[in-house]
């Protein structure tokens, strides 16, 4: 069996409460951390790991962290972004609800290494009872003196405070989760400022996703060239892949990064249903661009999913099999997109509001063959020309599924009726 | 007294003749250009739904004519501008009095020319009177304060001057074969037969002068191929500030122009009220062939004679009108001293020459 | 910022500042940026996407409002890919743009028809139906009126309310492509700018209730001047309509819009002067009257002379206006108190510190030239008279001849005139009770019809000039002042404005840093 | 009509406003309050909450309004979210939305006349791996069949 | 000058010859329809015309379905008219013969409409060009009404009545044309 970093504690019988977390060695390294290590440390260890953000876009951590800036006299934030509403993504929801204490621990260190004293965690509206039990374990935290005042008694002081979104996908967008933690709409921001700079209250913010911040502990328990050499060049550590879709058996499972796609869905997820042949899958959660079945034959790192004309994203795998028609499930995607862009910039806005109406047309039966065409005019247009990447991440599919099953789109325009079912 | 009566009754007979026959011809150049151009010409004014093949446009005409408004600009000369059309109707119109429209007519004893006056430099009298027609055009032009008024008196001073020598030259010809100013002695002077059946016209004595002549007259009327100095097209010419009955009067006078070019042209070029063969008792044809007339039906015949040639004369030139086409400016003086000058001295040259030999 | 930088836009090299962006560099240029969102006078937004450049080095096309200049940056606006993409993007905005620009009143001045002309997508693709908004065409306040449907979502209003007024009434609901601007519900937009939000919206969304279906914007000629509405003077155009008088019952003057001056009102402008324009042309006085009659200005003016020669200085009262320029006082002085030596002249205070007033634009004094009756005159504040206690002053000074230059007078004070059987007379451009009263009545025209400069309430001396006709026989007081001198035989003869106006600032001495030949656009300060 | 705050609700008010101070971040807490409290987020619980935080109300109408959560027109007693996304449609969302519109009576949007259930559709719900799923009132319902539906609304009611 | 004038020759220099050519044939036409018109009085040889020309009142000339003819506003399906202000034919029309003032109306579909929509036919060329500037298709010229002629300025003026005054969508050619 490979390294389990982040489900290691997932096996154990009420793995979610602080005394079992503690028994089996939790809460040590926050303490090590802050009573013998410097900031400076930690920092170097975490860039020394190459641990990547897990939210999607794989941004170097340390890096990231390292953009704080010093001495500017205003209080500086973390922020945990959970607001896990990627399509096929749901690993974040695993880690809250089976170890909690974990991603503390992690908060613990981050803001520690940061200065941060404040640190919010952004959960999505919808995981409620998920919201429930994080605030459980944070009360539990505190009720032990890991959190508040004077922690571990090394005076250092942190309070963590959870903020429940309301179903909006764009506050996943790290400028958004800001706004939305101030109250307003989730609107992203434009950047520069980036937020390291200019984010939450106008204060610097480091804003890090649930599996980044748990990955922390074990950073600085084993240091980062262990991590590093988890997997392949400059993706350090082990990845939650969630697969779901027309597999057997959809779920979170650990693996080292590069991971082979074709062992994750044969091996771990029990392949496709019903014996049905491969068709596609989207490698990254519901924005990245498509893979046929003929090019799945990948590892699943940054940099491969990215030389096969796609991206790892938050590793959510959506298989799909042979019996699943493209353009409905385009229409899914597309559906989704038009329900959550934000309504800030105009391409986005408008750009998926007319695809799903054009996609709505071809579904229903009233399709040209010049529709497909313009879908994918429309989606270039959107691409590059928003405040933020969710019109990238409307347009990349659509463009991808255009792509690579053109015929099929083609189909449906011209004979009303879908080339599989 | 019973000198004046007869002269009285003349001048009316002439006077009426010759004004109705401009008033008919307002109409004739409507329905002559109509005819000529396929259309149908003036035919809307009507009385009680009869129309009269458009006749009652020359009432209509006139009644408009009186009733518009009389106008003079606001800083044109008022004398001038009123007295211009009256001098210009009135030298036409003179003409008129020595033009002789038929030989005798005996009542009786008595013998009466048919003519208002014989004067016996007549042809000079003719020639100054339509010289001073210059007078009316150019106060009308330089009386209206307006440069196109401006512009057309000076072009029709200018042409008319210049064809004013012509016309005096083409002429000369006829007074040496006839030997007289007197317009009747010349009309008498045709009145003879050549190789003893052609008649002895003017035409056929001097085609060349009939040429010189007609055309030169055209252009003292001022008329289509020779309307520069009114060119509906470009300037309107002289009476350009002219309304009412003083426009009437310019618009009469065009007309009694071409009824007194016809006039002459019947008196010099055409023997006037000859008929060929026709004599005091009756037609004697050359081939033997006689016709013996009470001589008041041959007087009667030799005035419908003249006025049929000068009628004749006036169709003529309304055909030329409406067929041909406006000359250039410069064109219309160099036709006149380049072309015509030369030839009509020629003329008088070849004329005294035979007169010389014969 | 003295530092300077070097940009190159569209292989232009621009020295600069650093603390511009783009859009601003360009502009400042001549080079035209296509863009809805941004406005000079409000914070960037960056949310339209039209203004989208290339720039050397980014991966992606950059917004020219949000993106800073930095020294040595490369900008494109002229590439295939940046045409493309504001084509896109336009393409985008219009998609859900309902079609009517006929009935629009935008039309003509509508940054979508003028980009379209630009950079339209003349091969329209969209043919699906348009997204239907809650509110076509609804009023939302006193002036403006909401069409939901026009709105491109630049949220210009939305920041005007939040930052410039500070009274955040509006605001963007729902999200995507069912956004749409709107004030809280059963709410009404209740500040005193709202007229700038119709000036600000790119499009139609936000028309003028009052200009509304009045005129085609492309019917009106426009002109520079000043708002007389209170002594803050702000810039403004004013809009008329020379050529279709057909059109708003024959007025000539349809709109005010605020004109840009960084010293006195920047891009904005009050309810209360915007819509103050109707004076110009309803209710004029346009003839002289005598008694209740229209005479002849002659013998109007004959009346006058023989009124003041009846009346000796001591016994006649002349009421300054503060609505008069500073060439008319100039000439009212130089008439009344050098020529013919009159004492009793005063400015009332009628409506001075009425305490309407805020911390923008709004002044408590509603008048535009209290400080030029200041300068040329020497009062203080404090010399002003009441016009309740005007009736006590006449009866004091045994006045016989009253001359009221715009004032209404208090009813006790047209009774007491009446009473008494003292002359009054009435300088004026509208009708009002005072001169119903007068025995006679002056045309004078109003600030739009004729050249003239007013100080305002921060002592700055601003020109204005005109291309209106007076109305019938109106004219300016010093044409008035003029023809009296002459009948009077004083001394002073002003053959021109441009003469007046000479003499006035060599000879008052609060304008003695006025340069002639360079009179700044945005006003001269001047000492008082 | 003003809005009726219960003492329940005044304690947990008075908690969040304690809890995120700063700024406007009281909206979101706050109004989740309130629709925990009422059903659903009116116009009146808007201006009541930009009371307490003391902003203008066109900005919690703007926040009220932009997220999907907050509903703002009542629904009924039990709020069915059928997640409809494609990892869930890939598993047979289709079916299992047709089952329930068919034995609720009503179409996704509407709301039952005795106003217990109202359907509802959403996005991701994060639940992909038990896809096809459900949410009611807060709580996730995985790997749903028809069956499986006729027991828990059978439940509920 | 592209063309080189064609020299004259020697007999046409003396331009006797050629006026008297030009004399022939308008004589020609002259005489033949003098005897065309006489015979015509006694109702001989009707067939041969003798003049290009329509006596417009009495005769009529044919006229295409294309021709530009007295305006109209459309309807809409509830009677008001089809415009709605929008100013456009006002503007283009190059003679300045349309005036518009507008005014609101309740229906915020509909939100415009003139008050006063009139056009002077003293002062309108026929160009056409409000047609092709409406952008409602309200605007049209095929009344196939011609004789809009009239005693006084006044009665030129058509009003909005008098535009609207039409039936609706029907062959007007028919109606107005053909018919008389």
């Amino acid at each position: 069996m490979s390294v389990k970093i982040l489900t290691k504690h997932f096996h154990i019988k009420d793995s979610h409460k602080i005394d079992v977390y503690i028994s089996d060695g939790g809460y040590k390294q926050a303490e090590r951390a802050l009573k013998e290590m410097k900031p400076e440390e930690i920092l170097e260890e975490v860039k020394k790991s190459n641990l990547r953000g897990r939210g999607g876009a794989g941004f170097p951590t340390g890096l990231k962290w390292s953009f704080v800036p010093k001495d500017t006299g205003k209080p500086v934030y973390l922020c945990v972004n959970s607001d896990e509403s990627e399509p096929g993504t749901f690993k974040d929801r695993h880690i809250i609800e089976k170890d909690p204490h974990m991603l503390l621990e992690g908060i613990i260190i981050t803001s520690y290494t940061i200065g941060a004293h404040e640190s919010y965690i952004y959960i999505r509206g919808e995981y409620y009872p998920q919201a429930i039990r994080l605030q459980e374990a944070i009360d539990e935290a505190y009720a032990k003196g890991f959190l508040g005042e004077n922690i571990f008694g090394t005076g250092y002081k942190l309070d963590v405070k959870i903020y429940r979104g309301a179903g909006a996908y764009i506050c996943g967008e790290e400028t958004a989760l800001l706004e939305s933690i101030e109250g307003k709409k989730g609107k992203p921001r434009l950047k520069p400022p980036f937020p390291a700079v200019v984010g939450l209250y106008n204060c610097p913010t480091v804003i890090n996703n649930v599996e980044t911040i748990a990955n922390i502990p074990a950073i600085v328990e084993k240091g980062g060239e262990w991590f590093a050499s988890l997997g392949p060049e400059k993706n350090g550590g082990t990845k939650l892949y969630a697969i779901s879709g027309h597999v057997n058996k959809p779920g979170v499972y650990e693996h080292e990064m590069g991971y082979p796609l074709m062992k994750l869905i044969n091996e771990d997820a029990g392949g496709v249903i019903d014996g049905l042949k491969l068709k596609a899958v989207i490698p990254g959660g519901s924005s990245v661009p498509v893979l046929r079945a003929e090019e799945c034959d990948i590892n699943l790192d940054y940099d491969s999913v990215a030389k096969a004309g796609s991206m790892l994203g938050s590793g959510a795998v959506i298989v799909m099999s042979e019996k699943t028609c493209m353009v409905r499930a385009l229409q899914r995607l597309i559906h989704f997109y038009k329900d959550e862009s934000c309504g800030q910039c105009t391409p986005c806005r408008e750009g998926t509001g007319w695809m799903l109406k054009i996609i709505n047309r071809i579904v229903s039966g009233n399709g040209r063959k010049e529709d497909v065409d313009t879908l994918y005019y429309i989606a270039k247009g959107i691409l590059g020309h928003t405040v933020c990447p969710l019109g990238d991440a409307a347009a990349m599919p659509v463009m991808s599924f255009i792509d690579k099953f053109r015929d099929e789109f083609e189909y449906f325009a011209i004979n009303k009726k879908s080339k599989v079912e | 007294m019973s000198e004046v009566i007869p002269i009285i009754i003349k001048i009316l007979f002439v006077f009426s003749c010759f004004l109705s026959l401009a008033a008919f011809l307002t109409w004739m150049e409507r329905k002559q250009s109509a005819l000529m151009q396929d259309r149908i010409g003036a035919n809307r004014a009507d009385i009680l739904g009869f129309r009269a093949i458009g006749l009652f446009h020359i009432i209509a005409d006139s009644l408009k004519m009186f009733l518009k408004e009389d106008f003079v600009p606001r800083r044109g000369h008022k004398f001038l501008h009123t007295f211009a059309p009256f001098i210009s109707a009135f030298c036409a119109m003179a003409v008129f009095l020595v033009i002789p429209f038929g030989d005798v007519l005996k009542i009786g004893d008595k013998v009466y020319k048919l003519q208002i006056a014989d004067i016996n430099v007549a042809l000079l009298l003719l020639l100054a009177f339509m010289s001073y027609g210059i007078y009316g055009v150019f106060f009308a032009g330089i009386s209206s304060h307006n440069k196109y008024g401006l512009l057309g008196g000076l072009r029709g001073a200018a042409q008319m001057l210049s064809y004013e020598v012509i016309m005096g030259i083409s002429l000369v010809g006829m007074v040496m074969i006839s030997g007289s100013l007197s317009l009747r002695e010349i009309v008498l002077s045709q009145n003879k037969l050549l190789f003893g059946f052609l008649p002895a016209w003017g035409i056929f004595l001097q085609p060349l002068a009939f040429i010189l002549f007609l055309t030169a007259g055209m252009a003292e009327t001022k008329r289509t191929p020779f309307d520069l100095p009114e060119g509906e097209s470009e300037i309107i010419g002289y009476f350009i500030e002219y309304s009412s009955m003083k426009f009437g009067l310019f618009f009469l006078t065009d007309f009694i122009e071409v009824i007194v070019v016809s006039a002459l042209l019947t008196v010099f070029f055409f023997g006037g009220w000859n008929i060929p063969y026709l004599t005091q008792s009756g037609f004697h044809f050359p081939w033997g062939w006689e016709i013996a007339l009470s001589p008041i039906v041959v007087t009667i015949l030799q005035v419908v004679a003249f006025w049929f040639k000068v009628f004749f004369f006036c169709w003529v030139q309304l055909a030329i009108r409406w067929t041909l086409p406006r000359f250039r400016y410069d064109q219309l003086m160099g036709t006149t001293w380049k072309m015509l000058l030369p030839l009509a001295i020629f003329n008088v040259l070849i004329t005294g020459l035979f007169i010389l030999i014969f | 910022m003295s530092e300077k930088i070097k940009v190159t836009i569209n292989g232009k090299e621009i020295l600069t500042t650093p603390d511009k962006t783009i859009l601003q560099v360009a502009e400042e240029n001549g080079i035209d940026i296509p863009h809805y969102c941004y406005h000079p006078g409000l914070p960037v937004a960056g949310n339209c996407r039209m203004c989208l450049v290339e720039v050397e080095g980014a991966r992606k096309l950059q917004t020219a409002c949000s993106t800073q200049v930095r020294d040595g940056m490369v900008v494109r606006t002229d590439t295939p890919q940046v045409k493309e993409a504001v084509r896109q993007v336009l393409e985008f905005m219009l998609i859900n743009h309902p079609l009517d620009c006929p009935v629009c009143d935008q039309a003509g001045e509508c940054g979508l028809q003028d980009y379209y002309m630009e950079y339209g997508q003349y091969d329209p693709k969209f043919i699906e139906n348009k997204n239907k908004k809650s509110k076509k065409a609804t009023p939302i306040g006193k002036y403006v009126i909401l069409d939901q449907e026009r709105c491109i979502l630049c949220a210009r209003c939305v920041r005007f309310t939040r930052f410039i007024t500070k009274t955040e009434e509006i605001g963007i609901f729902n999200r995507g492509d069912h956004s749409e601007v709107d004030l809280f519900p059963g709410k009404e937009l209740n500040n005193r700018y709202t007229g700038n939000l119709v000036d600000i919206c790119p499009v139609g969304a936000m028309t003028c209730r009052d200009f509304r279906f009045k005129c085609r914007v492309w019917y009106l000629e426009e002109f520079d001047s000043i708002c007389p509405g209170c002594s803050r003077g702000c810039n403004i155009k004013i809009y008329y309509n020379p050529h279709r008088p057909h059109k708003a019952d024959g007025n000539r003057v349809l709109r005010f819009k605020p004109r840009f001056n960084p010293e006195v009102n920047r891009y904005w402008m009050c309810d209360d002067g915007r819509y103050g324009y109707k004076f110009i042309d309803e209710n004029r006085i346009m003839y002289p009257l005598k008694g209740k009659e229209e005479v002849y200005l002659d013998e109007a003016i004959n009346s006058f002379v023989s009124l003041l020669k009846e009346s000796i200085p001591d016994r006649t009262f002349y009421l300054l206006s503060a609505n008069s320029t500073n060439e008319e006082l100039f000439a009212t002085k130089k008439f009344f108190v050098d020529n013919y030596k009159l004492e009793n002249i005063f400015l009332p205070d009628e409506d001075i510190f009425t305490g309407d007033r805020d911390d923008l634009l709004i002044t408590e004094d509603k008048h535009p030239n209290t400080n030029g009756v200041k300068a040329i005159f020497n009062i203080l504040y404090k010399d002003l008279i009441k016009l309740d206690e005007l009736r006590e002053l006449l009866e004091e000074k045994s006045i016989s001849l009253l001359i009221v230059n715009r004032h209404e007078l208090p009813e006790d004070v047209l009774d007491f005139i009446k009473e008494n059987g003292i002359k009054l007379v009435y300088l004026g451009t509208n009708f009002n009770k005072t001169s119903k009263a007068a025995d006679l009545v002056f045309p004078i025209s109003v600030f739009a019809e004729k050249e003239g400069s007013f100080i305002n309430v921060d002592k700055r001396f601003q020109k204005f000039s005109s291309r209106l006709e007076p109305l019938g026989v109106s004219m300016p007081e010093w044409v008035l002042f003029n023809r009296l001198s002459e009948l009077m035989e004083f001394p002073v003869y002003y053959s021109s404005y441009m003469n007046i106006f000479k003499h006035m600032i060599s000879e008052v001495g609060a304008f003695k840093n006025i340069d002639l030949n360079n009179i700044n656009k945005y006003g001269v300060l001047v000492e008082l | 009509m003003s809005v009726e705050i219960s003492v329940n609700l005044r304690k947990k008010i008075d908690e969040i406003k304690k809890k995120f101070p700063r700024d406007k971040s009281p909206i979101l807490p706050l109004l989740h309050a309130f629709q925990d409290e009422f059903g659903y987020i009116s116009v009146e619980i808007e201006e009541e909450v930009a009371k307490i935080v003391g902003v203008s109300p066109v900005y919690v109408r703007e926040v009220s309004t932009f997220y999907s959560m907050f509903n703002n027109k009542p629904v009924g007693k039990y709020h069915i979210q059928v997640c409809g996304n494609i990892s869930c449609w890939l598993r047979g969302y289709d079916e299992i939305v047709e089952y329930i519109k068919k034995k609720l009576g009503i179409e996704i949007g509407e709301t039952t006349p005795d106003g217990k259930f109202t359907l509802s559709r959403v996005e991701c719900l994060g639940m992909c791996d038990q896809a096809p799923v459900m949410q009611i009132n807060g709580d996730f319902y995985g790997n749903l069949t028809p069956e499986k539906i006729d027991e828990i609304l059978d439940n509920l009611e | 000058m592209d063309k080189k004038k064609k020299d004259l020759n020697t007999i046409q220099f003396f331009y006797i010859t050629e006026i008297i050519r030009g004399l022939y044939i308008t004589s020609v036409h002259f005489f033949k329809n003098l005897a065309l018109h006489i015979l015509h009085l006694f109702g001989i040889a009707k067939n041969k015309k003798a003049m290009v020309t329509y006596q417009y009142p009495e005769e009529k000339r044919e006229i295409t379905r294309r021709a530009r003819t007295r305006h109209r506003i459309m309807k809409r399906e509830d009677g008001t008219p089809r415009c709605v202000a929008c100013m456009m034919c006002e503007t283009v029309c190059p003679a300045r013969c349309i005036y518009i003032v507008a005014k609101e109306v309740e229906n915020p579909e509909v939100e415009k409409a003139p008050e006063i929509f009139e056009i002077d036919l003293g002062r309108c060329i026929y160009c056409g060009y409000c047609v092709e500037a409406c952008p409602e298709d309200a605007i049209r010229m095929d009344t196939f009404i011609l004789d809009t002629a009239s005693y006084d300025r006044d009665s030129m003026l058509l009003t909005l009545e008098d535009l609207l005054n039409h039936d609706n969508q029907d062959d007007l050619y028919n109606i107005n044309y053909m018919k008389k």
